[in-house]
């Protein structure tokens, strides 16, 4: 049978892409899990103080942080695994430190990118979107945005980020 | 009525046209009693009144319809007919339509312009070839004309489709059948409409349905905004409207009603020649008589009774298009509508007897009520006159609810109707 | 495109949410005393108001089921409502 | 050829720069500036192609999307493109233009004896003939008389136009007076304003009837609106249709770039003003089809922009005070016109103008072009006939967005009701005419503060003007779609008079100019027909888009792997690598086999995995963990195999259903620990999976007390199966002898680390071989690949890709959900009978189990099939009686040759199946029988000693 070709490639970790007017850097992967039930709680014993974020809010520059998802569950994202899976008396955890590909898009396109990705939202408690067709987690940094998007999708995001940044 | 010929088209050109009368009587008030009321005038209702009056002889039979005639999903489709189904009930069902269908035109006398150019089912994936393979089997063995295209076949016949290496979907092959095609719909509503006039049937346009009159568990009339009208035998075929009819007997149908968009490119010179379905799309596309893409998908997704389509559905059929061709991107889209489609659980078709004695509905079509509209006016016809399935709408008949015996095409074949 | 409000995330765009079921049909059990017809009544019969209907979405987004209330012609949102006992999580 | 150019006017050209084009192959030229039109009616001729049915000639008409005539196929750079109009088409050097459905040209098409015989092909006539030897005998040629342009096959425009979404304060749809009076209005006041408009600059009918606001030249207010716009954090859309008004209050626009791929705007916004304009409507005289024939507006828009002046002797028929300007200018630039009025009270005659009050046109003359008129029974000469009928507000998009229209007799037209859309109408469009009236409006909508921009222009007068059914000659209703006043009589005369009916009988309305040329006068011939009024007569349904839009806009970026994308695994890059073929399997991209020969690479992989190990990439299986205490409750709910048994540290075998009974999905619950648990949906179902768990999480249980979360993702898995598995892992270091982990039993779990990584072993088997699954996360895959990798050399095992895998599970009777079953199969047609016998518990599913249907003896029922031939019975076969009468008896779901056994095997659902062992059927395949016996599904090692290895 005649098979297409597939030339898209998953992007690789650390590196980041010269597009027109922004680049895209696909971040090395951290620590994240995802979290469920008295988040107050699981944060507060998993990582004090660090901030639960909606949608599109500005990562901290260093520390952990949470990024939340639903009413009862966020992905905390630390610095490096962190273990303690499992029930843990009104929280669960799951280790997912490598389910989500962090893409960063920054420069004077990032804002057009972001445009071309996504419904234009002011403002959720949950940070999780459709991004370019696919569930994905939104975040700001100081130079642009930050979308995970589950590792499976990442080939062909940056694909589809790649042809809006040809386009645009 | 004057009989429609290339004779009297020449006679009356001579005379200006001035001969023509009203393809149908128009009824404004309706009488006070009938021996049977339809209600919806669809295809699928005029289809039942004509065959109420030529069939089984009933003279005294009204339609009545709340807009113009042939409005609703009749007037809204993309107009293929076909009979590629999987079960035998579904086979007996589409192909006595498709067979009516064949000799409409001469038995009508007005030309609906069935054009039998053959409908493709595209597969993209082995497991797909597989399904393709149990479909035409399953057509070859219920007596229709099913094949089972190569890669190579179809791409002779549709050369423009997709053959690039890095198409989304690669052409395996698909079923084919060479009797589907297309038909003018609003031809198959008027043609009706216009042979039930010339057997007495009085069709009643802007003519809304307010009450269902019953008496001792029966039927016995309904309240319209025209006033009462009494009679013993009532058929809904108002598709998406039939739920909203059903509740005032109290009665619930297995129905969500949902937008179906259809949409149609500018014209041009001939290019397709088939009926297209994509599986890997689910985009469908034909070319009209006049010239233009005939095109559709997959429903939009929130349940409604608005004939408005939205743009999330309309961008991935477009996508799914031109994935299929890329040189229609040189095309503009020119028109687009939705039609409400009553869609059931198992995506076959409601016929049957449903709450009082004497009602009788014939509804749930869902998105391919066009290509049955002869065997479902046919069906609710029998129902009606004898107040008794036929074999064929048997199974068809609500209680395949209670007993599970339901008749799921795409559970059973992997190809939605 | 439409917009619904999730109870948990506020407005988004229709594509991120799934019509559930009609609201207010409670599952009959035990399957041993529920008759044929009950089973059938909830399991497939429906509504399909023209007006309000009062459904069950799901926003999968954040994976919340919620209550909702709409015209089903106009197809403006009248209300939503978190699932009992979920608004205070 | 009657156009000609100005020597000064048109400040749009650029006179320095000539551009070479043709037209029906005769070479023309126009200038840089020119829209394909402009240069046409400057300098081309005037029969620019045929009319659908009849052929009639046909000329330009109009300036934008109104255009119903000049349509063209485009050539440039050698491809093609059909039906381009040329009102909205800059010109290009190069170009070559063509006119559609002529046969050779526009000018001598000898497809014009239609016209002859016009009398036989009143509308409709094909519902009326063509029965007598079925439509199909028909149909090609009608086929090919019809459509407008040519398709080139060899033209594949490029998916180059992203969709971008925005929001803003305040949405202006047209730039015009009233546009630009709103935006300034809400701009000044700061808020964020998108004003768009369809031209490629701002101030609309401004631009070519010029005028003061605020006592100084219009443009001056529209740069500051433009300032004050963009100040204000707004943008300002040139070229850009807005072409859509779609629920809660979602628009979509088409912005169109020089040397740039267009957009596609999908556009929000907490005010919406519709400031769209009026399209000047024709007028309704014999043979008024001509070419030569224009609407006067354009006459005006192409004199000013662009020089291109309409004709030297002008006779200029109208009825409103709109068209004096345009006959002052006209006869300014050195043009004779009659300036011919049907009312007697008119504005003062412009000079050097012949006017005639009170005077009505009723026939143009001419074979292929205007050559005279006759007015008031006078024989006018007269080269071009421009005309003014009156204006239709553009009412398209508030009528989209839901809003209803009433008629206003002032402006002789429908208008939008206020209140009944979610956007304010003003201007033209609101049937506001006058410069003065549409400011007001435009700053009144968007709620400006201190008093509206001033402008001295007055509103205009006008008389009502309509076709005239007295009148002797064919007038045109619908120019592109040949429809006259008589088909509109005979729709009437036949009953077709609800105005759906009229067009879709008549055709009225239905052409590529979206009826805007045509809709008004078919209306109002079928009101005065029909003893109505307007407004009672009504209006066909107005939908988007609000003038075609290129296909390749709608759909966007969305083309080749982006068109619903496949998942990608991460160790793709290793399986290409070793020649992987990759195919789609529930929506991941996996490896089929490897090599390039198909069938003796499945053939070679499935046996090497039976002697020794094969070694598979199983991370698409769906890892969903299910936490808390409330966990095996919910499992034994949604589940049909209860899991709450369970015991930590091992693995049961189970099935999801629909809530109708059927098998949704299959698959191994793990059991982690007493609160946590790991389902391994099959890869396509992971999503739903996830959703029933949530549902019954959310609406059943204590929300509170279990979660459930998808993480598939997160892992890497490679699966290890046949009798050398072990080995291979011990070899790989993943496995120490001795250790707890070496010992797993089957269906034993265990959590444990490699090289620092965390590891899951799981002893599960999809082949019916030893084998384990072997789980990292995925920064680790690649060291787990090279691991396992060169373990597997040493061994002289096989990767093996899902073809293979197909035949191991076949061979062992182990089902695939959606191939081995479909819609209808319950667990029990697959032998999976216990649970449903024996649970009393609620559980997802349940009572359908035991409809009377669910109860049939003769179900369809899982089987296999051993075929007495060779080659193995082709999938999609159907199982017939062995002789004799021919119907289906159920079908063979999968079907391969196993190399192990050295024979084909079929797996078959079958009626009653069960009850058949032994029994020799009938198999039948596109028209031909064959045999095979009925046996169970398991072909090999049916005791299971295999899977201990």
């Amino acid at each position: 049978m005649d098979d297409r070709i597939w030339t898209t490639q998953a992007p690789t970790p650390g590196t980041t892409l010269t597009l027109r007017q922004c680049t895209l850097e696909c971040l090395p992967p951290q620590g994240a899990a995802l979290m469920s039930g008295a988040l107050d709680r699981a944060l507060a014993c998993l990582a004090p103080g660090a901030p639960l974020l909606g949608l599109l809010e500005t990562q901290p520059a260093t520390g952990p942080f949470a990024l939340r998802i639903a009413r009862d569950r966020a992905l905390l994202c630390t610095a490096a695994p962190l273990g303690q899976q499992g029930w843990h008396d009104g929280w669960a955890l799951s280790a997912a430190d490598d389910a989500y590909v962090a893409l960063h898009v920054s420069g004077p396109a990032a804002a057009d990118l972001q445009a071309a990705c996504m419904a234009p939202y002011q403002a959720s408690p949950s940070a999780m979107v459709k991004f370019a067709g696919q569930y994905a987690l939104l975040s700001r940094s100081a130079t642009g945005f930050i979308a995970r998007v589950e590792a499976a999708h990442s080939a062909e995001i940056v694909h589809y980020l790649q042809m809006v940044a040809d386009n645009i | 009525m004057t009989r429609y010929s290339a004779l009297s088209l020449l006679s009356q050109g001579v005379r200006g046209h001035r001969g023509w009368r009203p393809a149908w009587a128009k009824t404004h008030r309706p009488k006070p009693a009938y021996d049977a009321v339809i209600v919806g005038g669809g295809g699928h209702g005029l289809a039942t009144a004509y065959y109420l009056a030529k069939t089984h002889g009933l003279s005294r039979v009204a339609v009545l319809e709340k807009g113009w005639i042939g409005g609703g999903n009749t007037g809204r489709n993309t107009t293929a007919v076909r009979s590629n189904y999987f079960y035998p009930e579904s086979v007996a069902l589409y192909d006595l339509a498709l067979r009516l269908y064949e000799g409409l035109s001469k038995e009508l006398n007005y030309n609906i312009m069935l054009s039998q150019r053959g409908m493709l089912i595209a597969a993209h994936t082995p497991a797909q070839m597989e399904i393709c393979a149990r479909i035409a089997n399953a057509m070859q063995l219920n007596g229709v004309d099913g094949h089972l295209m190569t890669a190579a076949e179809a791409k002779a016949r549709i050369p423009l489709l997709n053959q690039t290496r890095d198409a989304r979907f690669a052409l395996m092959g698909g079923v084919w059948q060479g009797r589907a095609g297309v038909a003018r719909h609003d031809a198959v509503a008027w043609g009706y409409a216009r042979a039930a006039s010339a057997l007495g049937v009085d069709i009643i346009e802007n003519c809304t349905v307010t009450g269902i009159e019953t008496q001792a568990g029966a039927v016995c009339g309904v309240q319209t905004n025209l006033g009462p009208i009494r009679t013993g035998r009532l058929g809904l075929a108002a598709a998406g409207a039939t739920p909203g009819l059903a509740a005032m007997v109290g009665a619930s149908l297995p129905i969500h009603t949902y937008a179906l968009q259809a949409f149609v490119s500018e014209p041009v010179k001939p290019m397709l020649d088939t009926v297209l379905l994509y599986l890997g799309t689910g985009t469908y596309v034909s070319q009209s008589d006049k010239g233009e893409l005939v095109f559709g998908g997959g429903l939009d997704r929130v349940p409604t009774h608005g004939q408005r389509g939205n743009l999330p559905a309309q961008e991935t059929v477009v996508s799914g298009l031109l994935e299929m061709f890329p040189a229609f991107a040189q095309l503009k889209l020119l028109r687009q509508w939705a039609g409400v489609v009553d869609v059931v659980p198992d995506s076959s078709p409601v016929i049957g007897p449903l709450g009082p004695k004497g009602m009788f509905v014939n509804c749930g079509w869902g998105t391919g009520g066009f290509k049955a509209i002869p065997a479902g006016g046919w069906l609710l016809a029998h129902l009606l006159a004898t107040g008794t399935h036929h074999t064929i709408s048997r199974p068809f008949d609500i209680d395949r609810f209670t007993t599970g015996r339901l008749i799921d095409e795409a559970a059973g074949s992997g190809i939605a109707h | 495109m439409q917009q619904f409000p999730c109870p948990f995330c506020g407005l988004r765009e229709e594509t991120e949410f799934h019509f559930a079921a009609e609201a207010g049909k409670p599952r009959p059990e035990p399957a041993a005393q529920v008759s044929a017809d009950r089973w059938a009544a909830y399991l497939y019969l429906s509504a399909a108001p023209k007006g309000e209907a009062h459904e069950i979405w799901v926003h999968r987004s954040c994976g919340e089921f919620f209550l909702m209330t709409r015209n089903t012609e106009t197809r403006a949102v009248l209300a939503t409502q978190a699932l009992p006992g979920r608004a205070g999580e | 050829m009657s156009g000609w150019r100005h020597p000064s006017m048109g400040h749009m050209i650029d006179r320095t720069s000539p551009i070479s084009f043709s037209f029906d192959g005769t070479p023309l030229q126009g200038f840089q500036g020119d829209s394909v039109a402009s240069a046409l009616l400057a300098a081309g001729p005037r029969v620019l192609g045929r009319s659908f049915k009849y052929h009639r000639p046909r000329g330009l008409w109009g300036m934008a999307g109104e255009e119903p005539n000049a349509i063209f196929d485009v050539q440039e750079q050698g491809l093609g493109c059909p039906n381009q109009r040329a009102t909205t088409l800059p010109l290009r050097a190069g170009m070559a233009l063509r006119s559609v459905n002529t046969r050779p040209s526009a000018q001598g098409d000898w497809l014009g004896v239609m016209d002859w015989a016009q009398r036989f092909l009143p509308a409709g006539f094909y519902y009326k003939t063509f029965m007598a030897l079925g439509w199909m005998r028909w149909e090609p040629m009608i086929r090919r008389m019809a459509g407008l342009g040519r398709l080139d096959p060899a033209h594949m425009p490029a998916a180059t136009t992203p969709a971008l979404n925005a929001l803003c304060d305040l949405l202006v749809i047209g730039a015009g007076p009233a546009g630009l009076a709103a935006a300034k209005a809400a701009a000044d006041q700061g808020r964020v304003v998108w004003l768009l408009d369809e031209a490629t600059a701002l101030g609309g009918s401004l631009r070519w009837r010029g005028g003061e606001i605020n006592g100084a030249p219009w443009a001056e207010f529209a740069n500051a609106t433009e300032t004050a716009v963009l100040q204000a954090g707004g943008r300002v859309l040139t070229d850009t249709t807005l072409w859509g008004a779609f629920d809660h209050g979602s628009y979509a626009a088409w912005q169109r770039r020089a040397n740039a791929p267009d957009r596609h705007w999908r556009l929000r916004a907490q005010q919406v003003i519709l400031a769209a304009g009026a399209i000047e409507r024709p007028m309704w005289f014999a043979n008024n089809d001509l070419p030569g024939i224009l609407s006067a507006e354009a006459a005006l828009h192409y004199l000013v922009l662009y020089g291109a002046v309409a004709g030297r002797r002008i006779l200029l028929a109208t009825g409103n005070d709109a068209s004096y300007p345009v006959a002052a200018a006209l006869a300014q630039a050195g043009a004779q016109v009659i300036l011919a009025d049907t009312r007697q009270q008119t504005p003062p005659a412009p000079q050097g103008v012949r006017h005639m009050p009170g005077a009505t046109l009723s026939r143009a003359h001419g074979s292929r072009a205007v050559g005279a008129a006759t007015v008031d029974g006078h024989y006018i000469d007269a080269d071009t006939i421009l005309v003014s009928g009156g204006y239709t507000p553009s009412v398209h998009l508030h009528c989209q967005a839901g809003g209803k229209l009433d008629w206003a007799p002032a402006c002789d037209a429908l208008v939008p009701r206020p209140g009944t859309a979610p956007m304010a109408t003003v201007g033209a469009a609101n049937g506001a005419f006058g410069l003065a009236l549409a400011l007001a409006q435009g700053h009144a909508a968007a709620q400006g503060a201190g008093p509206a921009p001033q402008a001295t222009a007055p509103a205009w007068g006008l008389a009502a003007i309509r076709p005239n059914p007295q009148l002797r000659g064919r007038q045109w209703i619908d120019p592109q779609n040949d429809v006259t006043l008589k088909d509109v009589k005979l729709a009437a005369q036949e009953g077709y008079s609800a105005v759906e009916h009229l067009k879709r009988y008549t055709t009225l309305g239905m052409a590529t100019d979206q009826g805007r040329s045509a809709n008004f006068a078919g209306l109002a011939a079928m009101a005065a027909l029909t003893g109505r009024s307007i407004a009672q007569t009504g209006t066909t349904t107005y939908r988007p888009p609000f003038v075609p839009v290129p296909l390749g806009v709608i759909g966007g970026l969305r083309r080749g792997s982006a068109f619903d994308p496949p998942k990608r695994l991460a160790l793709e890059p290793q399986h290409r690598e070793m020649g992987a073929r990759l195919r789609e399997y529930g929506g991941w991209l996996r490896p089929a086999f490897y090599g390039t020969d198909e069938a003796r690479a499945v053939q070679s992989e499935a046996l090497i995995a039976r002697k020794t190990v094969g070694l598979y990439d199983a991370s698409p299986l769906g890892k969903i963990e299910v936490i808390g205490p409330n966990a095996a409750a919910l499992l034994d709910f949604c589940g049909y195999v209860p899991m709450s048994s369970l015991k930590p540290g091992r693995a049961r075998y189970g099935f999801m259903l629909a809530e109708s009974g059927i098998v949704h999905d299959d698959g191994v619950v793990l059991r982690l620990d007493t609160d946590r648990f790991v389902v391994s949906a099959s890869s396509s179902h992971v999503a739903s999976v996830r959703m029933i768990l949530e549902e019954a999480r959310q609406d059943r249980f204590a929300s509170k007390d279990v979660f459930v979360h998808d993480i598939t993702c997160n892992w890497c898995t490679l699966t290890a199966s046949g009798p050398a598995a072990r080995a291979l892992l011990v070899q790989a270091g993943v496995l120490a002898p001795g250790s707890a982990a070496h010992a797993l039993p089957h269906m034993g779990v265990i959590e444990s680390q490699w090289q620092g990584a965390p590891l899951r072993l799981a002893r599960v088997s999809f082949t019916g071989d030893c084998a384990f699954e072997i789980s990292v996360p995925l920064r680790h895959a690649s060291a787990l690949y090279t691991a396992l990798d060169a373990a597997r050399t040493t061994l002289g095992g096989a990767w093996i890709g899902l073809e293979a895998v197909m035949i191991l599970r076949a061979e062992k009777g182990y089902i695939l959900v959606g191939k081995d079953t479909d819609g209808v199969t319950m667990p029990h047609d697959l032998g999976w009978s216990g649970p449903r016998s024996k649970r009393q518990d609620p559980y997802f599913g349940d009572r359908a189990l035991f409809t009377a249907e669910a109860q049939r003896p003769d179900r369809r029922q899982l089987v296999g099939l051993v075929t007495p031939q060779h080659t193995p019975l082709p999938t999609g076969a159907h199982i017939v009686p062995n002789s004799g009468d021919l119907h289906s008896l159920g079908f063979v779901t999968s079907s391969y040759y196993s190399p192990f056994l050295g024979r084909p095997i079929a797996l078959a659902m079958v009626n009653g199946g069960r009850d058949l062992m032994g029994e020799t059927v009938g198999v039948f395949h596109l028209g031909e029988r064959m045999q095979a016996q009925i046996c169970a599904p398991c072909a090999l090692d049916p005791k299971g000693e295999r899977l201990n290895g």
